[in-house]
């Protein structure tokens, strides 16, 4: 066996990256305990949320090639399945969570037995189709969806074995964890599917389906895999979502704006890598929400870079509020005009060059 | 009071169906002649009724039919000569319709004459689209290309909404709610209008690509793009003017829509899918196509929301769209290879 | 023995004649060339056999199993393999990796597949080029990756499209070699080419199609002196 | 970018807010961006005219104001800011009924006082919660004094309604229906279309051909004006239009007197109301912002200045703002306010509705008939050819 690529491949799993993850989890399951502020626990769990819808669409995205714009689809499916169930069967949500995966997994296979025959653009647009007749169809079917008005929940029940109660809901700290531990497992699938057959099969379909064709990849077969495998995390992302928010309408779990927003995070980050969608998530949530909440022009004037009463300082707190959908447009050309591989593959290309300076 | 409403409802023009309907909620009017009569008049006026309402639902499917059209073909020009699906088509044709409605309120210029200027600007417009953002990415990833239209249309939909706040403006002529009535059916004048205009733009459109050698070398681009490189057609120049005359089109579909629509700086969403669904439905790259498919999704929209309901409307030109996909993925006058 | 059967294969697109009643056998071991002017149909041929799309009328038989209407992967797993007339790296992938996509054909274990994957690289000679990624490799590696990646499949037969195509002399040399290499493995091969030297250097056996028909068969002494054959090349040149 | 995200997350996490001493720090949330837009503009302008007066009466606010997009989920992240980081002691919004709905939750969990100014599904406060107070009427409200006048001025027996298929539309048709049937009127035709379309020819053709008496239709702004166009483009001329709310009261649609002419539409507020200092405060913003003000406005104003008002005697504690408001009454441009439970409300306005009818292209308002400026034009003169 060549020496270079089984160090390359022992470099996969090496000592100090392996280290630093399990560091960083341990840090992040002892977070709750140091962090009180409710409204950073808040932007952790959509964090969470945003990085295991990420790295689901990756799966069949990233590494399948088939570029979904139509993901809001299992977001929806799992959350109006879990929301349905606890409201008007109450059904617990962690037998529900699971009724969700299911069904969205079902629709998965019937979208996919449709979508794939498509290729390129047309699988776009196909998948849009789809998850928009998804999203008109629960505004017109009030009976089982509540139509336009949404589910709305008061509480989520405690988690209980017994008498025992394991969880009460009531604070976000059990929402954290349960995001913490999806996120985890979704990153971990993901590295699972990428060291296995299934990541070489996927990733063969991705360059070219016809070659893939001929080397004996069943295409149907994978396809559907990479699907089902994305619809069960994005599922129980919209699962966590609808539960955790506590409403949910076709306006946003159905809402083509969402099925975009889960692409962006994967090509910000990077796509088709395992940390692609992670580093796009964690870059991404914290920004929108500090654009929306207008909080870099509060902190250039708190630092006392910018006076308030300055024009720009006027400008700046009147003005920004309205333009953070306008930066972050502007944002997501420049980034795809110049960093096409997101921020994992420009952090790559930059150290490369490095290396070859030095070189 | 009574001797109001009946003068009122008599320019329902059916006498039938009005008395049938006094029959079924007795006593709801002041008076209820013949009874019998409208009894043996039923069938006929139920079927009067029908096919007022199919024919209205008709007539206005194809005339918004026809702006949807001119939406299609500007679409069906950019993916054929670049393969970019641009999400930002909508959001040209916002920009077309705020363009129109300044002309209208500041200069006094009709939304129908306006398009001489409309459409030379949106051309440059688009032109300037491709040749600064949208060249740059013709080789990046298909995934890359949706997210970067997606975000100028943000960026166009947003930048107006500073601009111009985020109020609906509404243009109002002294035409926008004529309409001529035809057999108890109503027909919108600034529809037909916008309709003969389409028809007037389609027609010059075919011809300047199929009888001029700028339009052959368009139209080779489109269906090979490698192949007319080699055949010595300056590709990226056919890029730019592509670009700009599907900007034009969406800008003058913008003009032409105003007057009977309203405008916002989020108007444009309403139209991107839609575009889509007509470029598909009638081939992509297609001109006869694209205006076959806007019409069939007009009537599509407009005879399915009376039978199935207005709000199934969308659900119905999803699945028409599937369907074709499917069934027939090169569209309806397709011939494209994939 | 013959181990593929086609018979009296016919391939209509619309009402065009690709390929119209071809028969031909391909013994065990040998080397068969498929020749032709431009649009004899080759490719469709080697389409319909591979399982891109089922033949008008017909039979493929391989190994006494009828063959119409079973998919690419299908045929794959029976032992057929092809390459591609236009190079098909799995271009984001390593050449190792892509290798290994062939080999995962026949195992589910990935430390399995990639010493299969090395073997075949060996055969080809990229042990160089390793860790390369298969888009940046010259034309003439692609061509050799391409064939290590359809051996890792583990074929009895493999279909080679214009393996030659657009590769300066040298390089064909080393591809013709390589063919023949893989004739010592065992493994029977059917050729499409338009280096006419080098097909009548490494066939033992050689189909003629124009215009969709079969117009000789022969080994290439004789095919070098039917009058036909001259007659549709040269007919083809003047043109 | 490293060092981007961690100033980020320190502007976020880590800096304290810095309070101002002597002012009362409130939270505002709208949404300033999105579909939502245009009416959340008038709510920000009511807004600022609020804190303008709060300061002239002696209270300085520190406003925190947070976009929430019309979305629910970035509403609970600005209601979350507010309540834990911010530390408001009051927060007025959000504007639509999905927002409302989600941040009254997160009301009850901070034990922080809302006002909520504008969102009108009736189940906000239905649901038994001691920190939610809401200004604006509900959708029984906006259907109910339509009806009362329809079936004050004519015999109205058969009613269409028409409403977009928004949680505001739903909510409005199914209010409408439940009050009609009450009133023995019955409904003959009833169809939520979706929101935005350009052509609604065939769907008025429908509901032309049930003849009703009455047509209900809610919707917002741009939407009226197109189904008025082609009402009279189809010749739908029923007894009366009756609008609910949001589009067919804004100024825009008067102004197309064409088709706009004998409409019916049910307010909170208009610049003829009856209560003190509103002609002024029309002018007032019509001077500062260019354009007439909708009921939306006059709503989020009057929930500052009661806001603002009650935060600051009760010294900036919750608690005892949330008492200040349950028992507190105030008198302004919506006339007199308080707090009360009623038909299984909590901490809800009783709304006094007034109905305007557009008569020469412009709203009168016309209901109820003490406080009517012009007398209502009934039925509808149908349309002018």
């Amino acid at each position: 066996m060549n020496m270079k690529s089984l160090t390359a491949n022992i470099r996969g799993i090496a000592t100090l990256p392996l280290l630093l993850t399990v560091a960083a989890i341990i840090l992040l399951f002892l977070l709750p305990k140091f962090v009180t502020s409710t409204y950073a626990l808040h932007i952790m769990i959509l964090i969470f949320i945003s990085v295991i819808m990420g790295s689901a669409w990756n799966i069949l995205g990233g590494y399948t090639g088939q570029y979904s714009v139509g993901h809001a689809a299992y977001f929806g499916v799992g959350a109006y399945t879990t929301m349905i169930l606890l409201q008007y069967r109450h059904i617990a949500p962690w037998y529900g969570v699971w009724a969700g995966v299911a069904v969205a997994v079902a629709t998965g296979l019937v979208i996919g037995s449709i979508c794939f025959r498509l290729r390129g653009p047309y699988f776009v647009l196909a998948s849009i189709a789809v998850a928009e007749i998804f999203r008109v169809s629960a505004l017109n079917l009030p009976g089982l969806t509540n139509g336009a008005e949404g589910i709305l929940i008061t509480e989520v029940p405690p988690f209980k074995i017994g008498n025992a109660v394991i969880t009460d809901f009531m604070s976000k700290v059990p929402f954290y964890y349960i995001g913490l531990v999806i996120a985890i497992a979704v990153i971990l699938a993901t590295r699972l599917v990428q060291n296995s057959k299934l990541g070489y099969y996927f990733q063969a379909i991705r360059e070219d389906q016809d070659a893939a064709h001929s080397l004996g990849i069943n295409l149907t077969l994978y396809k559907n895999a990479a699907l089902a495998i994305s619809a069960i995390f994005t599922s129980l992302a919209g699962s966590l979502y609808g539960l955790y928010v506590g409403f949910i309408d076709p306006g946003t779990v159905l809402d083509l704006g969402l099925s975009v927003q889960i692409v962006m995070t994967c090509i910000i980050g990077g796509i088709g890598t395992v940390l692609g969608p992670m580093v796009g998530a964690v870059v991404l949530v914290p920004f929108s929400e500090a654009l929306r909440s207008n909080m870099i022009a509060q902190a250039l004037i708190d630092s006392g870079l910018v006076k308030e009463d300055s024009p720009i300082g006027t400008f700046l707190k009147e003005q920004l509020s309205h333009a953070h959908v306008l930066i972050y447009g502007i944002l997501l050309v420049v980034v795809i005009l110049f960093m096409p591989d997101g921020i994992l593959g420009f952090i790559k290309k930059l150290l490369a060059s490095k290396r070859k300076e030095t070189a | 009071m009574a001797a109001q409403r009946c003068g009122q409802e008599a320019h329902l023009a059916l006498p039938g169906l009005e008395k049938v309907t006094q029959f079924e909620g007795a006593g709801s009017k002041d008076h209820v002649p013949g009874q019998l009569t409208s009894l043996l008049l039923a069938p006929c006026s139920y079927f009067l009724y029908y096919m007022i309402v199919f024919f209205q639902s008709l007539i206005s499917g194809i005339l918004i039919g026809g702006v949807y059209a001119l939406i299609g073909i500007g679409l069906t020009i950019i993916f054929g000569v670049m393969r970019v699906i641009n999400f930002a088509h909508g959001d040209i044709l916002m920009i077309g319709m705020y363009m129109t409605y300044f002309l209208f309120t500041v200069f006094h210029i009709d939304p129908f004459v306006s398009i001489v200027i409309t459409i030379p600007l949106m051309f440059l417009f688009g032109a300037f689209l491709q040749k600064v953002f949208i060249n740059r990415a013709l080789n990046a990833l298909p995934q890359n290309q949706i997210l970067l239209t997606i975000g100028m249309g943000l960026v166009m939909s947003n930048t107006v909404m500073l601009a111009f706040t985020s109020d609906y403006k509404i243009l109002t002529t002294t035409y926008s709610s004529s309409s001529v009535e035809i057999l108890g059916i109503s027909v919108s004048e600034p529809l037909v209008v916008s309709f003969a205009i389409t028809v007037a733009i389609t027609a010059a459109l075919y011809w300047f690509l199929y009888k001029t050698d700028m339009g052959q070398a368009i139209r080779a681009t489109a269906q090979d793009r490698e192949a007319a490189q080699l055949m010595g057609i300056n590709v990226k120049r056919m890029s730019i003017i592509a670009f700009g005359i599907g900007s034009a089109l969406a800008g003058t579909a913008g003009a032409l829509i105003s007057p009977t629509y309203y405008i916002f700086p989020q108007v444009g969403s309403v139209f991107t899918l839609k575009a889509f669904v007509i470029t598909v439905l009638g081939g992509m790259g297609s001109i006869v196509g694209a205006t076959l498919g806007g019409v069939l999704i007009g009537v599509a929209e407009s005879v399915g929301g009376v039978y199935i309901g207005s709000g199934w409307k969308d659900v119905i030109v999803f699945i028409l769209f599937l369907l074709v996909l499917l069934f027939k993925p090169s569209g309806l006058l397709g011939t494209s290879k994939d | 023995m013959a181990i593929l059967k086609i018979q009296r294969v016919s391939k209509f697109f619309g009402g065009l004649a690709a390929n119209s009643d071809i028969s031909f056998e391909v013994q065990q071991g040998m080397i068969m060339g498929l020749i032709g002017p431009n649009g004899a149909g080759k490719t469709t041929l080697f389409n319909c056999i591979t399982g891109y799309y089922p033949p008008s009328r017909g039979e493929i038989v391989f190994y006494n199993k009828r063959m119409n209407g079973l998919h690419p992967d299908a045929v794959c797993k029976l032992g057929m393999a092809r390459t591609w007339q236009k190079v098909r790296p799995l271009a984001r992938m390593s050449v190792v990796d892509n290798v290994m996509v062939g080999a995962l054909c026949r195992t589910n274990s990935l430390t399995k597949a990639r010493e299969m994957a090395m073997e075949q690289i060996k055969v080809v000679h990229l042990e160089q080029r390793l860790d390369a990624r298969a888009g940046s490799l010259p034309i003439g590696e692609r061509k050799k990756l391409e064939v290590a990646r359809v051996l890792a499949t583990q074929p009895k037969l493999l279909l080679l499209d214009e393996v030659m195509g657009g590769l300066n002399p040298a390089e064909s040399e080393e591809l013709i070699q390589l063919i023949l290499d893989v004739r010592k493995l065992g493994i029977t091969q059917m050729v499409i080419e338009h280096n006419m030297r080098a097909i009548m250097r490494v066939s033992d056996r050689i189909v003629v199609l124009n215009s969709g028909e079969k117009l000789a068969e022969g080994n290439p002494r004789e095919i070098v002196a039917n009058k036909a054959v001259i007659q549709a090349y040269l007919g083809e040149s003047d043109a | 970018m490293k060092k981007l995200v961690a100033l980020l997350l320190a502007v976020m996490f880590v800096l304290p807010a810095v309070a101002l001493a002597g002012t009362v720090k409130l939270g505002f949330i709208n949404s300033i961006t999105g579909p939502e837009a245009p009416i959340g503009e008038n709510l920000t302008n009511g807004v600022t005219l609020a804190i303008e007066d709060l300061k002239a009466k002696g209270i300085d606010v520190d406003l925190v104001k947070e976009d929430d997009t019309g979305k629910p989920d970035k509403s609970l992240a600005a209601f979350e800011k507010l309540a834990t980081r911010d530390n408001v002691v009051g927060i007025v919004g959000p504007y639509t009924s999905a927002t409302a709905n989600a941040d009254a939750k997160l009301a009850e969990r901070y034990k922080i006082p809302v006002i909520i100014p504008a969102a009108s599904k009736e189940e906000i406060t239905r649901q038994g919660f001691k920190w939610v107070f809401r200004v604006s009427g509900t959708t029984g409200d906006y259907a109910g004094v339509l009806i009362d006048l329809a079936t004050t001025l004519g015999k109205p027996k058969t009613m269409a309604i028409l409403n977009e298929n928004t949680d505001f539309g739903v909510s409005g048709a199914k209010s409408a229906k439940e009050i009609a049937e009450k009133k023995g009127i019955k409904v003959v035709f009833e169809e939520a279309y979706s929101k935005g379309s350009p052509d609604y020819r065939s769907t008025l053709a429908k509901v032309k051909a049930t003849n009703p008496d009455l047509v209900f239709m809610v919707s917002y702004v741009a939407d009226a004006i197109l189904l008025m166009r082609q009402s009279r483009e189809i010749g739908l001329s029923p007894m009366a239009f009756l609008g609910a709310g949001a589009g067919f009261s804004v100024a825009q649609f008067a102004k197309e007197k064409e088709i706009s002419n004998g409409v019916f539409s049910s307010t909170q507020w208009t610049e003829e109301a009856p209560w003190a200092g509103s002609k002024a405060w029309f002018k007032r913003y019509v001077k500062q912002f260019g354009k007439a003000p909708t009921y939306h406005a006059a709503c989020a104003y009057e929930s500052m200045m009661i806001m603002g008002q009650a935060a600051a005697a009760a010294g900036g504690d919750r608690e005892k703002t949330r008492e200040a408001l349950t028992t507190g009454h105030w008198n302004g441009i919506l006339g007199e306010v308080r707090f009360q439970d009623y038909d299984g409300y909590q901490n809800q306005r009783k709304a006094v509705m007034l109905v305007e009818q557009v008569q020469n292209g412009k709203h009168e308002t016309v209901w109820p008939l003490k406080d009517a400026v012009k007398k209502p034009i009934w039925p509808f003169p149908g349309w002018k050819k």
